[in-house]
C-alpha cells in the first residue's frame, strides 16, 4: 500500500494498464510531453513512449473521432478531455458514434474507449472550468459512467474502466485532485494522507463498475451523493449529529438501484446531493428511482440540493457551491418531518 | 427603404425547366495528367487537386499516365460487379415501392467510385463507408441474400433489426458499420489507420464521404489527423454534385475543388473522372502506395453524378432538370467501362445483355430465399428480446427489469 | 380560422414571421429552394429571397454558428435541423454559446435564435431518424425548450418563440406533422381536420412559452405528458374509461410548476410518460418536481412510461414505442394501489 | 515481438536543456512580397499563403509593396498601445501573483497582433476575439480601470462576476464577449459578417485564434461558411507557436501553412509576419478593403511568437527552452517598431522610456481606483441576486424561487 492522492492513483491506474496490455495508449491535449494540466499522466509518455501516448490536437470531436477509429482496430484508448466543460464538441462522435457501435452493428464492431475528463467546481475556474455534466450523458443509453470520489476507488475504477469492454466516461472531481474537500474553502486544505481511501495498492486490483458504496452505514437518514459532495455530505451530516447512511454513487451508468433502494427502506428519508445545476440532473434520476421503489417506506419528501439553474459564476463560486451550511439545512428539514 | 442585401449566394447552374448547364464542371483531356512518384512532396503536386486524372477517352480507349494497364480479366470482373450493383439497386428500389422494404438509397451512376477503390485495395485494407459505396459489399465478397435480409430487418438481418436499410457492416469483408449520421466515419478512419501504424502494420484505411457531408467537423477533424500523424488513410470525396436538394456549390465547390483541401492541410489532393473505372482504379492505387510507403494519407475527390434520387424518400425533379443525369458530361460508368471492353474485343452487347439477365435473375432468386426469412410486416419474426442486446457488452440490470416488462406485456 | 396540418401551421407561423419583420431569417439544410425535407419551409424562399431564407452546408455545428453571430449583429435567425437526432454536431454552440451569451457577458449581448428540429419516433425512421433529446437541453441553463403537440400551439408557439428574445429550442414531433397520432399503427391515419385543433388562426397570435395546457380535466389521475404521448394518453385513458386530468407540459424550460402541482394535488395520482429514453430522461425531473411538492397528496407512486434504454430499433418500432397498452397498463397500476 | 509503430509524429524543434531552433521557420526578406490587387482571384495568389509579408528589414525600415505608409503620429499612437498593453501585462500578472486576482494571460510578444488590425479597421467593424488580443481594447478606447474591475471580478465588473480574468466585451468598442471554449467565436464571426451583408452594410467582421485552436471544428465550419457566402470577415490565426504545451506542429503546422488553409477554401491565404506592425496592418487593410469591396474573406496567418507562458496556470520552462523567445527570429514587435520610429528620427531611448513611465503610472493609478470597487477576497462585493439575472432575459419562476432561497440562507 501507498499514499497517494488521487492525481497519483489516476497516474498509476494508467502505468498499469500500460504496462499489462500493450494495446493501451492514451491520447489528449498536452498529455505527453507535458504530463497534462493537471499532470495526471505525467512521466507516461517518457515510460511508454510517444506512439503509445499521444498529443493531440485541440479538437475534442477529432480525439474521440480518432479513439473509436483506434479501439475498432485493435487498441484501448483512454482520451483526456482536459475539461468536461470542453467535452461539447465531442458530444456527436460519443453519443452517436462510440455508444451506438455495437448496437447498431449488433455486436460485429465495438470500441473500448475510456474518457477521462476533470469535472466539477471549487477551484475559482469559472463558468467554463466548473461543469459537472454527468446527467447529459447518463440519459444516453450505450455508454457507461462514473466519477470516483476518493483515490483508491479512482484507481480501482479507471482500471476497470480500461479493462471494460464497453466504453466507459470517466469523470474526475477535480476539487478532489489533492485532498478531500468537504466544501469549506476557508479551513486549510487536506492531503489524502490523512483519509483512509488515501491508502491505495501499488499494483493492480479494480473496483467493479456498477456498484455503488456506504461510505457510512447509518438509520436516520440516507443521503445519496457522488464525487466531491460525498464529502461535503457527510461532514453536514456530522454537524447536525445525525446518524445519516452515506451512499457514494461512484457509477452513474449502470446505476446500483439495489444498494440505494435498500438503504432508504431501512432509513425512510432521503436527501440527494450534487453539484450540477438541479433542473434535470441526476438527482431527478437518483429521487424518481427511489420514489417508484420506496414509496410506501418515505416518511418524507426527498429532498435535492444541487447547484442553483445558472451557469458556475466566477464571483460566486462559494455562494453557488452547494456547501454544509445548504446541505445541513436540507437534511434537518427532512429529518423535521413526521 | 432597407438597402439590397450584400451577400453571395452560390449560383446554382440550372433548376427544373431549365436547361441542363454542367460548364462549370472543368475538364481535362483523358490521359493529360502527369503521374507523379508516390512519395512526391504534396507542395510539388497540387496540380493533381485542380486538373481531372482521367484514363478512357471518348473513344474508351485507355491512355496516358494513370492508365493502370489491368488485365481483361480484372476488366470483366469489375464490370460484373458493377452490373450487379446497378441491377441490385434497381430491384431493390422496386422492392420499397412495393412496400416490401421501409428505405432505399441507389447509388446509380456513381457505382465506379466504390468498385474501383476497393478492388484497387488489399482484402486487409479496412473500409469506412457513407451510405452509398455499396460496390464495396460486392467486390468484398458479400452475399445478396445477406445484404437483402438488412434491407428486410429479417431473422437473418446481419443489424438484428437495429438499423435502417443500407446501413450494411462486414467484419469479414472488413468493411465499417455504416452510420445513419453523416462524416462520423471519416475521423474513425484516420484513427483506425493510425492504430495500423502504431502496431507496425501496412494495412491501409479508405472512407467515403459525400461532398455534402463534407462541411461536417469531422471532415476537417479527419484532414487534420490524418496531416499531423501522416496516418495510412485515403479520404474519398464522393462529389455526385447534390446533397439531397443541396447543390455542391454550397459545400464549398463554387470556389475551389473539394481535392484543393487536401494541399490546404499539406496531403496530397486528386481530382478524379469518378465515372472512369481506370481513373478511379489508379488514383486509389496511387495512394494506397503512398500510404503503405509511410508518406501518409490522400485525399481523393471522384467527380461524379448522382443520377438518380436521394433516397426512396426524394423527388429530384423538384430541384433539378428531369435530363441532367443524361447530360452529364463525364458519362455513365457503367457504359464506359463496357465501352471499353468492347472497344478492346473483350466484350460485346450480347454478352451485356446475358451479363444483366444473369445478374438479374441472381438477384430475383436472392430475394426470393431472403424474404422466407420474413419482411418487416410478414413472416417470421427477429426476438424482440434482441432489441435489449449490445446495448451494453452484458445486459446490466436495468435493461435486463425493461426486457422482462416487455415480455409480461406481449404474453 | 383555417384548417391546417402541422407542417402547414409551421409553415404559416414563419411566414408571419418574415413578413412582419424584416430581421428574420431561416436557414437550414434543404430549407430554401426546396421548401425543406419535410416541406416546413414549403414556399418561404420563393416569397422571401435567397437572402432571408438561405440554404446552409451540412454543418450544423456551423449553422448555429452563423445563426449567433447573426443573432449578435441585430438579424432573428431561425435555424432549421434536419433531424434532432443531428443536432449533437452543434451542442457546443448550443450549450456552450447560445445559452450562456446573455449571461457570461451580462446582457452586453445575446442572440434571439430559434432553433426547429423534428424529433421523435414512429415513422420507422430507425435509431437515427426517431430520438427525443428534450432532457439533454433541459439540463442546460439559459435556453428555453418547447415542444407542441398539435398544429394550434405549433403556430402560436413558434411566433412566440421567434419573438422570444431568449434562444430557443423548438421540438417538433414528426409523427404529429399530418394528424394526431393515438398510438396505434394498425389504424388508418387521421388527418388534422378532424381534431379541434386542427382549427388556426391565419394571422398572427402567440401561445405563451412557459405554461402547461390541461388538454382534458379529469379527477382520478394527472397524466403529465408532451408532444405525440399526449394523444396516446388520452386513447388510453379513455380506454379504460378513467376520468384522467391530461397535461400537455408544452414548455419544458421554463417549466410550469403550478399547473402540474396543482392536478396532481386534486387528482393524488400521477402517470409521466414520453417516448424518450426512461433513463435521466425529462420525466425524472417531472417526477422530482411533482415529488417534491406533493408528497402528502400522493395516494400511489408516481410511474414513468418512456421508451427503453436502448436507441430506437428498425424492426421493433412498435414493440419500442410506448404505445396505448403500456400506457394503460400502468395507467391501472397506479389506479390500483389503494 | 512487436513490430515497430510507423506512426508519424510530429517533430519538437527543442525541449528544455536543448538549444532553441528556429530553422523551421520559413522567411521572406522584407519587402520581398507582391502586393496584388484587392479583388485577386485567390488561385492567382496563393503564394501569399508560403511566403512570408513583412514590411520592417533589419534596419528597422520599412520597405517594399506592403508599406502601408502611415503617418508619424499614428506609428507613435501605435507604439503607446503596444507599450501600454505590455506594461498592463506586467502589472496585472504581478497582481494575480500577489493573489489579488484568480487567473491572467498576458500577450507579450504579440503586442502587434492586435493593435495593428485593429487601427487598421474601421471603428464600425466588429471584433471577435479570443483570449489574447487585449490589445483591440486599448485600440478601441477601454478604460483601464473597466478591464480591471473585471480582472477583480468587482462591483464594477463588466461581466457581474460571471467569467474568469480575461473575459472582457466591449458594447461602444464592438468586441464581443470572450469565450472560454477556444474557437467558438470563429463561425460565430462569420455570421456576424453575413448579417452585416445581408443588411446591406458595408462592416467587416475581424475574429481571432490561436494556431492550436484552429484544430476545433469551429474553425472549418467559419473557414466554408465564410467561403459559401462570400463573407465580409477576416480570420486571424495567432500562430505563436505554442498551445499551451503543445508545439504548433501538432495543430498541422508541421506539413503546411495555416495561411494555406485558406485556399484549401477558395479564400485568400495570407502568412504575415506578426511582430512587424506595419506588415500586419497592411495586410488587415488590405483583407478589409477587400471584405467591403464584395470579394468576400480571408484568412490571415500572424506569424509570432508567445514570449510568456500560456497563463498564470502553466510554466512554459517545463516544455520549452527558456532562452526560446530571445532567439526568435522575428524579434519583439515593440522593439521593432520602436526602432522603426527612431530611424526615422521620430523617436528616441530617452521619449520611450518617459512613455513607459507614464503609461506604468497610469495602469498604477488605475489599479488604486479598481480595487476601491473590491476585489475577490475585499471590499465591496456584487450583490449575489445577479448570480440569477440573464441567465434569461427574465427571471423565470425556478430562479426567483432560488434566488429567494440562497438569500434566505445566507440572512
Ligand atoms: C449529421 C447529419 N446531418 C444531416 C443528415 C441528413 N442527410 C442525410 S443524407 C444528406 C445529404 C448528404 O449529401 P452528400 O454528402 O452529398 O451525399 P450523397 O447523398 O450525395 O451521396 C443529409 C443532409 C444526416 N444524416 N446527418
Ligand atoms: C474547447 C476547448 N478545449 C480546450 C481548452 C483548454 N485550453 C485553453 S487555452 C488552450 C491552448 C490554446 O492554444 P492556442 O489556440 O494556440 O492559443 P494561445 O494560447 O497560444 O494564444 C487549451 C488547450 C479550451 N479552453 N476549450
Ligand atoms: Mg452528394
Ligand atoms: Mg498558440
Amino acid at each position: 500500500m501507498a499514499q497517494m492522492n488521487m492525481i497519483q492513483a489516476l497516474n498509476s491506474a494508467m502505468d498499469i494498464a500500460l504496462g499489462r496490455d500493450p494495446s493501451v495508449v492514451l491520447l489528449g491535449e498536452d498529455i505527453g510531453y507535458f504530463g497534462g494540466v493537471f499532470r495526471v499522466t505525467d512521466g507516461l509518455q517518457r515510460k511508454y513512449g510517444q506512439h503509445r501516448v499521444l498529443d493531440t490536437p485541440i479538437a475534442e470531436g477529432g480525439i474521440i473521432g480518432a479513439a473509436i477509429g483506434m479501439g475498432v482496430n485493435g487498441l484501448r484508448p483512454v482520451a483526456e478531455i482536459q475539461f468536461a466543460d470542453y467535452i461539447y464538441p465531442a458530444y456527436d462522435q460519443i453519443v452517436s458514434e462510440l455508444a451506438r457501435l455495437r448496437y447498431r452493428s449488433a455486436g460485429a464492431y465495438s470500441a473500448p474507449v475510456t474518457i477521462r475528463t476533470p469535472c466539477g467546481g471549487g477551484i475559482r475556474g469559472g463558468q467554463t472550468h466548473s461543469q459537472s455534466p454527468e446527467a447529459i450523458f447518463a440519459h444516453v443509453c450505450g455508454i457507461k459512467l462514473v466519477m470516483p470520489s476518493n483515490p483508491y476507488d479512482a484507481k480501482g475504477l479507471l482500471i476497470a474502466a480500461i479493462e471494460d469492454d464497453d466504453p466507459v466516461l470517466f469523470l474526475e472531481p477535480k476539487r478532489l485532485y489533492n485532498g478531500p474537500f468537504d466544501g469549506d474553502p476557508a479551513k486549510p486544505a487536506v492531503p489524502w494522507s490523512t483519509h483512509p481511501k488515501g491508502e491505495v495498492p501499488e499494483g493492480h486490483y479494480t473496483v467493479p463498475i456498477g456498484k455503488a458504496e456506504i461510505v457510512r452505514p447509518g438509520n436516520d437518514i440516507t443521503i445519496v451523493s457522488y464525487g466531491t459532495m460525498v464529502h461535503v455530505a457527510q461532514a453536514a451530516a456530522a454537524s447536525l449529529g445525525l446518524d445519516a447512511e452515506v451512499i457514494d454513487v461512484r457509477s452513474f451508468v449502470p446505476l446500483d438501484v439495489d444498494t440505494l433502494v435498500a438503504s432508504v427502506k431501512k432509513t425512510g428519508r432521503c436527501l440527494i446531493a450534487h453539484e450540477a445545476t438541479r433542473f434535470g440532473g441526476f438527482g431527478a434520476e437518483l429521487l424518481a428511482t427511489i420514489q417508484e421503489r420506496c414509496f410506501w417506506e418515505l416518511e418524507a419528501p426527498i429532498e435535492r440540493v444541487c447547484g442553483f439553474d445558472t451557469p458556475y459564476p466566477h464571483a460566486f463560486e462559494w455562494e453557488y457551491f452547494p456547501g454544509q451550511a445548504r446541505v445541513a439545512t436540507a437534511l434537518a428539514r427532512v429529518m423535521e418531518v413526521r | 427603404m432597407p438597402r439590397p442585401s450584400r451577400l453571395h449566394v452560390p449560383r446554382v447552374p440550372a433548376r427544373p425547366g431549365e436547361a441542363p448547364d454542367f460548364s462549370y464542371v472543368s475538364l481535362s483531356p483523358a490521359g493529360a495528367v502527369a503521374r507523379p512518384d508516390v512519395n512526391a512532396a504534396p507542395a510539388d503536386i497540387e496540380n493533381l487537386s485542380v486538373e481531372l486524372i482521367r484514363v478512357l477517352d471518348d473513344e474508351h480507349v485507355a491512355v496516358g499516365p494513370w492508365n493502370p494497364h489491368l488485365d481483361v480479366d480484372v476488366l470483366q470482373v469489375a464490370l460484373r460487379h458493377m452490373v450487379l450493383t446497378r441491377v441490385f439497386d434497381d430491384r431493390m428500389l422496386r422492392t420499397q415501392r412495393q412496400g416490401k422494404i421501409s428505405f432505399y438509397m441507389k447509388s446509380t451512376g456513381e457505382e465506379a467510385v466504390a468498385i474501383a477503390a476497393a478492388m484497387a485495395l488489399r482484402p486487409s485494407d479496412m473500409l469506412f463507408p457513407a451510405y452509398r459505396q455499396q460496390g464495396l459489399q460486392f467486390v468484398r465478397g458479400a452475399r445478396l441474400v445477406d445484404l437483402m435480409c438488412q434491407l428486410l430487418s429479417n431473422t437473418r438481418d446481419m443489424c438484428k433489426g437495429r438499423q435502417l436499410p443500407v446501413m450494411y457492416h462486414s467484419v469479414p469483408g472488413r468493411i465499417f458499420s455504416i452510420s445513419g449520421n453523416l462524416a462520423t466515419q471519416f475521423p474513425q478512419a484516420v484513427g483506425w489507420a493510425m492504430a495500423a501504424a502504431i502496431k507496425g502494420e501496412d494495412s491501409v484505411a479508405a472512407t467515403w464521404i459525400g461532398e455534402g457531408s463534407s462541411a461536417e467537423a469531422d471532415f476537417h477533424h479527419a484532414l487534420l489527423f490524418a496531416s499531423v500523424y501522416k496516418a495510412p488513410v485515403i479520404l474519398n470525396v464522393v462529389n455526385n454534385q447534390w446533397a439531397i436538394s443541396t447543390f455542391q456549390g454550397y459545400a464549398g465547390g463554387e470556389q475551389r475543388s473539394f481535392a484543393a483541401r487536401g494541399p490546404g492541410y499539406g496531403m496530397p489532393g486528386l481530382r478524379v473522372d469518378g465515372n472512369d473505372f481506370l481513373a478511379v482504379y489508379a488514383a486509389t492505387e496511387w495512394a494506397a502506395e503512398r500510404a503503405r510507403k509511410g508518406a501518409g494519407g490522400s485525399l481523393i475527390e471522384l467527380v461524379t453524378y448522382r443520377a438518380s434520387a436521394h433516397s426512396t424518400s426524394d423527388d429530384p425533379s423538384r430541384y433539378r432538370p428531369k435530363e441532367d443525369a443524361e447530360r452529364w458530361p463525364l458519362g455513365d460508368p457503367v457504359e464506359r467501362l463496357k465501352g471499353h471492353l468492347i472497344r478492346l474485343g473483350e466484350w460485346s452487347e450480347e454478352q451485356h445483355a446475358a451479363l444483366v439477365g444473369e445478374l438479374d435473375a441472381q438477384v430475383v432468386a436472392a430475394w426470393q430465399e431472403a424474404t422466407t426469412y420474413g419482411t418487416l410486416t410478414d413472416g417470421p419474426r427477429l426476438d424482440r428480446d434482441l432489441m435489449f442486446e449490445d446495448v451494453f457488452k452484458e445486459l446490466p440490470p436495468h435493461l435486463v427489469e425493461q426486457r422482462e416488462a416487455l415480455r409480461r406485456e406481449r404474453s
